[in-house]
């Protein structure tokens, strides 16, 4: 049609971009509005966590968890608190396994809701989803800041444990928190579930299909939204994972539209869990006897959890002293992106964005 | 139009890292003394002045406090704390603060929301060079004011004004929201005081600014 | 529940399949040389009774006279999960088979090795410095690495 | 009905008046030296999200998109011409259908036009 002689240029999607959700950085060869390549550049945010790692104790590399993937800090103590268990072969309460199944769920409801939030924003609702969103995500917070006294870097769980058990009026105000949200999503799920902005916006765009998924070792709502149904919490369960009763959402397609649809759901799983889990929860001491400055017997371990982003794992070696000799982090973030240069290539720069913004990373995770 | 698939990639990645490489590297050794907060005309005695002078400053000000607009500047968890004040319940548009451009270019307060490596010093120095005078800073979190828990880092800047002057300092890990809203406060109230409006004699160059 | 596969099972099958690259076998790792890295990883990932396709993270430790590989596969049909082990002696210009072209999910984290402790991957098609820039002395995660 | 038109003119007047008035008052302001302005090179070159562009930025880039822009434009116009029209149509009578026609039937031209040299599709 055009025999016009037109060349491709590169455009930074640079480290201060509104919508790369951080310092990630992606140089983009364009050919007009249609993206050829996309080569993503990393870094802006590497601190270097796994070297601080070496100067700390098992405990005292709690707080640096916090501010790997500083959307969902509980997951990531979680982590890393069973991963040392596992190492040092320490006995959890019961009670600190209900407390530990609770406050994971509810990380997952705040990042998925801002994960959604920030979604639906990219695809064109200019944030009014998002700070509904918001103002639930303010509600967990407030629930987290009552238990841990703070607001996003939590530093809550022990190794053997939790730090200090859950206030009296935590429960009545969790309940009430519970009671108020499950008609709020299913609000929010009917106003935006057959939106045809959203429906022509993100159906069938960037799609991963499951055997590329698998190779590419993606984990987390984007592998189930491509059809792949793993989740840790009933594959390889822990903190009693295996005693609630919930379901996996799987999508079909494994476009943006899924991955969207499938977090919605995992919300709702989520609340579902937290209800089953409000009502057991057993009474009882909510730590184990753990010396202050464990020491692991010389080996090496690896405990994973079902993070809200994908599968989180901590990889400890241990030489008998009291701090790790290597702590390595599997990062979901940055592994879930191996696939985003198949999924981008002939879109447009407007759905290179959707794209994006549907695998949900976080650059403190991605970069360490 | 199909997209033919052009093998041959127009920009060797090897080139462009070493060039931004070298430009990290030239920050890393220049920027060794932190550079002096901008606010040593505070302690200057207010003078007598016109009343006229004085009423156009006070406008000047009002209107220059009043709209401060945010740059980008989000690497970390900072960011997350910043864009809750954003948010339902911190209302930062009630200081005039709602509009969050993404260019520097209308923007005149950053706000240094997380940790920087020096990977990332030369864009952060870039956008503060990028945005229009009159500009302010405030190095929000432990990270902003000297590092804080990733000060002994190999990659890690150990504070903002390494790089950039800093006006406003918010501790805190992330800080709280009441604690970044009492910083823009006080960061207002450093405005109002200022002196835009020059003397005659200094608009006829008798005496520096 | 992921099963820990008992390795000297699987040790065995691999000695009379590919020998003299099995080293040592305990509890759900495998002690493989390094130049063997690539054929064990087929034989794990394409014969019908293992098949572990998914790959959830290769890492390096640094044990001053020598550095260790660590790889974790996983098989999401037989929900089982093996770990394998390579030892590379000496700490100066160390090499070894890149996994990318079996698991393209291995791409990043091979160039965080080679960033941050110095081990370059070979057959890696874009092996080159992924945290730190180009023109930085020195891999940081070795520990004689001094700020 | 020559009054109306005055109004118009004054309205104008003050539209220009107000555009010349915000264009002037940073310049003033500038050589009072109230606006400070320190003009550095990194101030002056391009903003692309933090980094130094990539390549050549002045290239024949394809500009398929703003074939949309142009056609919106022309479409635009047209709406913009029917409303008023659309509005008074008891007054106006029926001789401005016919007016109304050969409007719409030059727009139609260039659009038929677009549609037939496939500028529309975007594969």
């Amino acid at each position: 049609m055009m025999h016009l002689k037109t060349e491709p240029f590169v455009l930074n999607m640079g480290p201060v971009h509104p919508s790369t959700h951080g310092v990630y950085r992606m140089r983009a060869t364009l050919d007009g509005e249609v993206v050829i390549d996309i080569e993503p550049v990393f870094g802006y945010l590497h601190r270097g966590v796994e070297k601080l790692a070496e100067e700390r104790t098992y405990a005292g590399f709690v707080p640096l968890t916090d501010r790997l993937d500083y959307l969902s800090s509980m997951s990531n103590n979680l982590a890393y608190v069973l991963s040392v268990e596992k190492l040092a072969g320490i006995k959890v309460p019961p009670r600190a396994d209900y407390i530990r199944v609770i406050m994971a769920e509810l990380q997952r409801l705040a990042n998925h809701a801002i994960v959604v939030g920030a979604f639906v924003n990219d695809c064109g609702a200019f944030f009014t989803p998002f700070l509904y969103l918001f103002r639930e995500r303010e509600k967990i917070l407030d629930m987290f800041d009552m238990v841990s006294g703070q607001r996003l870097t939590y530093n809550y769980m022990r190794i053997g444990g939790v730090s200090q058990d859950l206030p009296a009026d935590f429960l009545p105000a969790l309940d009430k928190f519970v009671r108020q949200f499950k008609p709020f999503l299913e609000e929010f799920e009917f106003l935006l579930k057959d939106n045809e902005i959203l429906q022509a916006r993100t159906r069938g765009v960037g799609i991963l299909d499951k055997a590329m998924a698998i190779n590419c070792g993606i984990s987390g709502p984007v592998a189930r939204a491509s059809g792949i149904k793993r989740d840790l919490r009933k594959d390889d369960p822990y903190c009693g994972y295996e005693k609630f009763d919930f379901d996996i959402p799987v999508g079909e397609q494994g476009d943006c539209y899924d991955r969207y649809r499938v977090r919605v759901q995992e919300m709702k799983q989520s609340i579902r869990i937290i209800e089953q889990a409000m009502a057991a929860i057993p009474d009882g001491p909510c730590r184990a006897e753990v010396p202050h400055l464990v020491r692991p017997p010389r080996g090496d371990a690896y405990g994973h959890i079902e993070a809200p982003k994908g599968e989180l794992g901590f990889y400890l070696v241990s030489d008998g002293g009291i701090a790790p000799y290597r702590n390595h982090i599997r990062p979901t973030s940055l592994i879930n992106l191996t696939a985003l240069r198949q999924m981008v290539r002939g879109w447009k720069v407007a759905d290179l964005i959707v794209i994006f913004g549907s695998i949900d990373i976080t650059l403190g995770e991605v970069d360490r | 139009m199909e997209v033919s698939n052009y093998r041959e990639p127009i920009y060797s990645p090897d080139e462009i890292d070493l060039h931004e490489g070298q430009i990290i590297e030239d920050l890393k050794s220049s920027a060794v003394e932190p550079i002096p907060d901008p606010d040593a005309w505070l302690e200057q005695e207010d003078v007598k002045r016109n009343l006229v002078l004085t009423t156009a400053d006070w406008v000047i000000n009002w209107a220059r406090r009043s709209a401060l607009w945010p740059a980008i500047c989000f690497p970390a968890c900072c960011a997350f704390e910043f864009i809750a004040v954003n948010g339902p319940r911190f209302d930062l548009s009630r200081f005039g603060m709602e509009i969050l451009r993404a260019s520097p270019r209308q923007a005149d307060l950053m706000i240094t929301a997380g940790t920087l490596t020096w990977k990332m010093a030369p864009n952060v120095k870039r956008i503060y060079d990028q945005m229009p005078e009159p500009k302010w800073v405030i190095a929000m979190g432990a990270c902003g004011i000297s590092g804080g828990i990733f000060r002994s880092s190999y990659n890690v800047v150990p504070g903002y004004n390494k790089i950039i002057p800093v006006d406003v300092y918010v501790p805190g890990c992330p800080p709280r929201p009441e604690a970044l809203i009492h910083a823009i406060q006080m960061l207002q109230k450093k405005i109002a005081k200022s002196h835009p409006v020059p003397d005659l004699k200094q608009l006829t160059g008798k005496e520096p600014m | 529940m992921t099963v820990a596969i008992a390795a000297n099972d699987l040790g065995a099958a691999l000695e009379e399949k590919l020998p003299g690259s099995v080293l040592k076998a305990e509890g759900d790792t495998l002690c493989i040389t390094p130049e063997s890295l690539l054929d064990v990883m087929t034989y794990l990932k394409d014969t019908p009774g293992q098949e572990y396709d998914y790959f959830n993270y290769v890492t390096a430790v640094d044990f001053y006279d020598h550095f260790e590989l660590v790889y974790r596969l996983t098989s999401t049909v037989h929900n089982t999960t093996v770990g394998v082990k390579a030892q590379l002696p000496g700490r100066e210009n160390l090499s070894i088979a890149s996994v990318t072209p079996l698991w393209l999910g291995a791409d990043f984290q091979e160039r965080e090795i080679y960033d941050l402790f110095g081990i370059s991957f070979e057959g890696h098609y874009n092996l080159r410095r992924i945290f730190l820039w180009e023109g930085y002395d020195g891999h940081p995660l070795r520990k004689d690495f001094n700020r | 009905m020559l009054a109306n038109y005055g109004t118009i003119g004054l309205f104008l007047i003050v539209a220009v008046l107000f555009a010349l008035l915000m264009v002037t008052i940073p310049i003033l302001l500038r050589f009072a030296k109230i606006v400070p302005s320190r003009p550095n090179p990194t101030k002056s070159s391009i903003f692309e999200c933090g980094v130094e562009t990539i390549g050549k930025t002045w290239v024949q880039f394809n500009f398929h998109y703003y074939f949309y822009a142009l056609i919106f434009l022309a479409l635009d116009v047209l709406v913009v011409f029917l409303y008023p029209w659309a509005v008074q149509l008891r007054a106006l009578g029926a001789s401005s259908l016919i007016t109304i026609a050969v409007l719409v039937g030059i727009i139609l031209v260039g659009y038929l036009y677009a549609w037939k040299k496939k500028v529309l599709e975007w594969k």
